[in-house]
């Protein structure tokens, strides 16, 4: 196994082990940082790999939400099928959004503000629903004494750690399969020049739909994993513009166009966000949280735009198989910042490479053909 | 042997200025045919429509006796059609092998077949040694290559060629033509356009010259280099002699 | 996969002794599980100290601590810690797991009622009790929350009893037959409004709903509203707002110069609130509104009053300071029972909670099987030269009842 | 009832206008740089601040305030974009995104940290009168803050059009790489836009002032609404800007009138979603397409 998978289960490995030492306040603040990995890694599918900025995924968290929410509490559908259904709804809408974007070749910063229309189309529509709530909100009813977690998915603070890590580390090894599968490559030719890409044979419309829908499935589900575990449910926290922005700084923070990123980003900004609002609360000025969480925001991004992980996957040799460059002007206007290749470093220079030497395979079991 | 690709009257109009007008040729299968003209006498435009990245004002496409003219360029490549493009476009944040794959993979979705394919391809265009450096370091020339070798992983049988050659050094130029014979004698038909007159001279079966738009003149190379027209569109009155 | 790496087996060493250490980091905050036996009773009080709701947040917390330092005085101590959810309901949980992380056994809260059924969500969960110093939404005790204990009436109390004091003042000269409903659109909003709406046609006032319109919580602008409301021509207003919102909704009939036979807001927050009748001036007179009030004749209603003034002198003792203070009284009267600061025991005490001397109107405090308590009296109040005085039942009126509304123009 | 949809048009047209100069104020940065300003909304704030706190102070009308709301903002917009601003010109969107996500959250933050977050409102005398003009009531404040923003955009029309510099915005706008071959400081001329862009903001805010209370958060609703105009009006077309104003501010009025006003900008948004599918170069631009 390469040091990629290694690092990997030694990480979950020591997360899965975790709850035996700490408290429930430790956990239940690790369960909002793994919903913001999960949400990351949604969102860098479509926007590391396949190039399409979103800023309006908090309508598919929001509708997951909903989704498991109304079948568990109205229908008394169990959520292992309620989360089914929130997927396939998350994936149907950002299909729609898609096909509409993509049909009529709307591109960069217009399909970012065409993502937080339908959002906010959404909010408005969820905040005038009666059948929803309404922004009176919507509650789950509290457990009865003879709840079973493994049916209701609904449990303390242990179980709520224990199915949202398993649902991260599926999801990461999805992400991982997809991008390193033929579909990840053609995403990232559609990422670095769509036409080019079309002109190799790469069917860019639909490989797009398919990154947009996987995106919002995954989303949906952390959704209606959040809405389980928050009891209540109002239109402006589940699908307002607050959660579309924070979505998008995680994976920016932590590195977009890769695979740990998004997780990396989580643990930090996650964490941040909840330390900095604590120390305006005891402080006792108001907004306090806003000014930190902005000034590091526009520190990292000035500082290191391609994002932590890049950064640190170099220093400890974790770098990964998938080779992207750091961000340069691409040719649609929307640029990547990944993490380093295989062999040269970030500025071009390749590594001690000599004309004629056969390249040194820095690990990982690339082509095992030797060249002449 | 049937022609693989018709135009027939095919024009294209941008709100006034007619940059292809009214062009009908044949090209027929397995052979290497130049398509040859001043600047702006409208050889890209028609490669575009060919390719499916311009749809034609008039006139119609047909290749292996289907009409093409507005298919999806992916549609195409599928199809059989590939092309380069004359301001070379490499996908800038991935490595050359990947760049060479993303066209293998029109062919096969298994990744190790379409790694060792785009390999071969490198070997044969001379980049094999740079197949791990990333598609932004390469020189110009080298990229002219990897757009050579990324059409050809495509597994093509109508190859469109937009002045590969240009800027390449006359060695690099000699392996790329026998690459483009070796392809060709394995029944893949070629279209370039192209500037260097040496390559088209030793290459091409066929000539085919544009000017303002026009099809001027078609034939043999060396029927085409004494043809008055072609001479005069060139370089007005003085003739050349190979 | 060719493994260049040792193989699994001799690498669980490395592994094991990796966890331990995780496992040593996470027993820091080990010795926060273990709850303290004896000692002060931290109590945790959940209020909107910033946001849109920051007037009547601040205005509870007031009463709270005075009869924080009101029952110190008599030897009960309370370690009570403020927390602010910023107005925004989908805090109220988090808010709620951190006070109770930081130690409190007991938490108050929390004024909005959205938020009031987040913080008991994480309340249920950490078994810790609940007790709702202001909030009216029937889902508070309809939830089957175990730990809720509601010492405010559910809004479809608050509007029954205002009907009967709407019919005692109906009389020739003042007999309104349409009437138009304003409310904000959020969980207390839509709970009072639906009240209405389900009560005031079946109940005989003789007053038929034309209109209803809901207005955005986070609303700046209410012309439109106001536009509508004066457009639907109805005799009588039902504002069902905040105090922001009311100002606003009061300006705009000001400036639109609609001049109903009278504003009755039926359980709505705001004309009694100083901000109101500050901000209004003589346009707050003669806003009518039915909400549970503090019962001015008692002794210690009397005395709370006198102790606020001294501590406030700027503010103005109402339902919000009122409910804040009843809030600490039940908590203390608890504690002093169950002898103990452990969640169970303080849940125990509450189930038993049977006060008779209290401030606010109504009879004893006492919660029933779902912790809500329903003998709370609910008067109607009219504000007159900017001061809300209780004008009906007729025998705890302090004032007499002015009708029809005043025009406008023709206020001094 | 004619008096509520005529009311509801009315007032639409005069708060569109104001809303015209906060888009106006977006085109000209977004037009130029192609910048995603995601904190022009907390520049409308600043300007509503100023408004406030001048009448706080001396009890002027927030109308006195514009001179010091355009020096103020267009200071905070010039510098910014020299210090930080100019470097991420060339760089990615997303990456851009987060610089002004960044931006927006800091000066919320320190509305928050130095007012508080409480709504401050105006309430002057002055807010109270209206005209009465055939049986109709036109708000005073929200006419004279009509007046106001139309005579700004109708200056700020003038100079681009008829001043040198004004024409060099536009080249700078039209063909950056074509502006720069033919000498013009680009980097100059992109601090110009978002000083020009923050001030046209920043008096807007200050016309807002006594309409809407202020307070810290109403900022990401005008970050919104801006966008929606700049699109709907066409990009780097002033006279769109102004269609694309008073258009938002009818439809969000009659949205209110004729399903709830809580809903009042479903309407703006369902327009941005037509206008984006099917004219992405909106009403009035004529020029380059949506991101084609």
């Amino acid at each position: 196994m390469s040091r990629q998978w290694w690092a990997a289960l030694v990480f979950v490995a020591a997360l899965a082990l975790l709850p035996l030492g700490a408290s429930d306040y430790l956990l239940s603040a690790l369960t909002l940082v793994f919903i913001a990995a999960l949400v990351g890694i949604a969102w860098n599918l479509m926007m590391g790999f396949a190039g399409q900025l979103s800023l309006g995924h908090a309508l598919y968290f929001g509708v997951g939400a909903y989704t498991v929410a109304i079948l568990a509490e109205r229908y008394g559908v169990t959520p292992w099928i309620g989360m089914g259904i929130a997927f396939a709804a998350g994936a149907a809408i950002a299909l729609l959004i898609g096909a509409l974007g993509f049909r009529f070749a709307v591109r960069g910063v217009y399909f970012a503000l065409l993502t937080i229309a339908f959002a906010e189309f959404g909010r408005i529509v969820f905040e005038h629903w009666s059948f929803v709530g309404g922004t009176g909100g919507f509650y789950l009813k509290a457990l009865s004494a003879t709840n079973v977690p493994l049916i209701s998915l609904r449990g303390g603070a242990r179980f709520n750690y224990y199915a949202l890590l398993v649902t991260l580390t599926f999801a990461w090894w999805l992400s991982v399969a997809v991008v390193r599968s033929a579909i990840g490559y053609r995403w990232r030719a559609i990422r670095d020049d769509e036409d080019a890409a079309r002109a190799l044979g790469v069917p860019a419309f639909r490989l797009k739909l398919l990154a947009v829908a996987l995106s919002g499935g995954l989303t949906a589900i952390a959704g209606g994993w959040s809405g389980l575990i928050g009891g209540s449910l109002f239109p402006d926290s589940v699908l307002g513009m607050r959660l579309s922005i924070d979505f998008i700084v995680a994976p920016i923070v932590g590195g977009i166009g890769t695979l740990f990123g998004p997780i990396l980003g989580a643990f930090i900004v996650v964490p941040l966000n909840e330390w900095s609002r604590e120390l305006a609360q005891a402080a006792g000025i108001n907004g306090l949280n806003l000014l930190i969480y902005g000034v590091l925001l526009m520190a990292v991004i000035i500082v290191a735009p391609q994002g932590g992980w890049p950064w640190i996957a170099r220093r400890l040799g974790l770098v990964e198989r998938v080779p992207c460059r750091p961000g340069e002007q691409a040719r649609n206007g929307v640029a990547i910042a990944a993490s380093d290749s295989t062999t040269g470093d970030t500025h071009g220079q390749t590594s001690g490479r000599t004309q004629g030497q056969t390249p040194s395979r820095a690990q990982g079991q690339t082509s095992d053909r030797a060249t002449q | 042997m049937s022609a693989i690709l018709q135009l027939k009257g095919v024009t294209r109009r941008y709100s006034g200025l007619v940059a292809v007008s009214d062009v009908s040729f044949d090209i027929e299968q397995g052979s290497i045919t130049a398509l040859i003209g001043p600047n702006g006498a409208g050889k890209t435009t028609t490669f575009g429509m060919i390719a499916g990245a311009i749809s034609p004002s008039a006139g119609s496409i047909h290749y292996e006796g289907v009409r093409i003219d507005g298919v999806a360029p992916e549609r195409l490549c599928a199809m059989g059609i590939a092309r380069t493009f004359q301001i070379v476009r490499p996908l800038q944040g991935m490595s050359v092998i990947d760049n060479v794959m993303i066209g293998a993979l029109n062919r096969t979705s298994n990744l190790k077949i379409a790694r060792s394919n785009a390999l071969d391809l490198l070997d044969r265009v001379g980049l094999g040694t740079k197949a791990f450096e990333m598609a932004s370091n390469l020189t110009l020339p080298d990229r002219k290559l990897l757009e050579t070798a990324k059409a050809l992983a495509t597994g093509p049988k109508l190859l469109m060629l937009d002045e590969v050659m240009a800027g390449l050094r006359p060695a690099e130029a000699d392996r790329v033509m026998d690459v483009l014979s070796a392809v060709r004698a394995e029944g893949v038909t070629i279209l370039l356009i192209e500037h260097v007159m040496r390559v088209v001279m030793a290459i091409a079966q066929h000539v085919i010259v544009l000017n303002h738009g026009e099809l001027i003149a078609r034939g043999t190379p060396s029927a085409i280099v004494t043809h008055p027209r072609v001479i005069e569109s060139y370089l007005g009155t003085k003739a050349i002699h190979p | 996969m060719t493994g260049k790496h040792p193989s699994l087996r001799s690498d669980r060493r490395r592994l094991m002794k990796w966890a331990g250490a995780s496992a040593a980091l996470g027993s820091l905050s080990f010795p926060a599980l273990v709850r303290a036996q004896s000692g002060p009773l931290k109590v945790g009080v959940i209020l909107p100290l910033s946001g849109v709701l920051s007037f009547p947040g601040i205005a509870t917390r007031r009463g709270t601590e005075l009869a924080v330092k009101m029952f110190a005085e008599q030897g009960v101590t309370l370690d009570v810690t403020y927390a602010d959810y910023e107005s925004k309901p989908e805090n109220g949980r988090v808010v709620a797991e951190r006070l109770i992380r930081d130690g409190c056994t007991i938490l108050i809260g929390a004024w909005d009622s959205g938020a009031t059924i987040s913080a008991a969500q994480a309340c249920e969960a950490a078994k810790v009790p609940l007790v709702v110093n202001v909030g009216s939404a029937r889902q508070i005790t309809e939830q089957g929350f175990t730990q809720v204990f509601r010492n405010f009436s559910p809004s479809d109390d608050i509007v029954a009893h205002g009907v009967q004091r709407f019919k005692e003042i109906l009389r020739p000269g003042f007999e309104p037959k349409t009437a138009v409903v304003l409310h904000v659109n959020d969980t207390f909003g839509q709970a009072t409004s639906g009240a209405v709406k389900a009560l005031w046609e079946k109940s005989g006032m003789g007053i038929r709903i034309v209109d209803m319109i809901s207005y955005d919580a986070r609303a700046r602008d209410l012309s439109v509203e106001v536009a509508k409301a004066k457009a639907s021509g109805a005799d009588l207003v039902a504002p069902i707002t905040r105090v922001n919102d009311a100002i606003l909704i009061v300006r705009e009939m000001v400036k639109q110069d609609y001049n109903p036979m009278a504003i009755y807001g039926p359980s709505s927050p705001g004309p009694y609130e100083k901000a109101f009748t500050d901000a209004m001036g003589k346009y707050a007179n003669d806003y009518l509104v039915s909400v549970p009030w503090y019962d001015a004749s008692r002794a210690l209603t009397k005395r709370v009053l006198d102790r606020w003034s001294k501590a406030y002198p700027d503010g103005r003792f109402e339902l919000n300071s009122g409910f804040g203070w009843e809030s600490i009284q039940v908590v203390a009267d608890a504690f002093q029972r169950a002898k103990s600061n452990r969640s169970a025991d303080l849940h125990e005490a509450l189930r038993q909670t049977h006060i008779n001397d209290h401030i606010m109107a109504g009879g004893p405090i006492v919660f029933d099987g779902k912790g809500q308590n329903p003998n709370i009296g609910i008067p109607l109040l009219q504000v007159q030269n900017q001061e809300p005085v209780v004008v009906g039942p007729k025998d705890a009126a302090q004032a007499a009842v002015k009708l029809p509304m005043t025009r406008w123009s023709e206020r001094a | 009832m004619n008096e509520l949809y005529v009311g509801a048009l009315i007032n639409g047209l005069l708060i569109g206008a104001v809303y015209a100069l906060i888009a106006t104020g977006l085109n000209l940065i977004f037009g130029v740089m192609r910048v995603v300003n995601f904190a022009h909304g907390e520049m409308v704030v600043i300007g509503m601040y100023m408004g406030y706190g001048l009448w706080r102070l001396t009890g002027w009308p927030p109308i006195a305030t514009i001179p010091f709301a355009l020096i103020g903002l267009f200071a905070m917009g010039y510098g910014f974009q020299r210090w930080i601003g100019n470097a991420f010109v060339a760089r990615p969107q997303h990456v851009q995104f987060v610089l002004y996500i960044g931006l927006a959250l800091v000066i919320t933050g320190v509305h928050a940290v130095i007012f508080g977050p409480d709504p401050m409102g105006i309430q002057s005398a002055a807010s109270f009168d209206v005209y009465r003009v055939a049986g109709l009531r036109i708000d005073a404040t929200r006419l004279h803050a009509a007046l106001a923003a139309c005579v700004l955009i109708a200056l700020l029309w003038a100079w681009l059009r008829f001043s040198l510099t004004g024409k060099a915005l536009h080249a700078a706008a039209d063909n950056l790489l074509g502006a720069r071959a033919i000498g013009i400081r680009t980097n100059h001329i992109f601090a110009l836009a978002m000083g020009m862009g923050a001030a046209c903001a920043g008096a807007a805010g200050a016309l807002l002032a006594p309409l809407y209370d202020t307070q810290p958060y109403l900022a990401s609703e005008f970050t919104l609404l801006a966008f929606i105009i700049v699109i709907v009006g066409g990009l780097a077309s002033l006279p769109g800007a102004l269609l694309g104003g008073v258009l938002v501010g009818v439809a969000e009025a009659f949205a209110a009138v004729v399903i709830e006003p809580s809903a009042k900008s479903l309407f703006s948004y369902g327009l941005l979603i037509i206008v984006l599918v099917l004219m992405p170069q909106g009403l009035l631009g004529g020029r380059q397409g949506a991101g084609r």
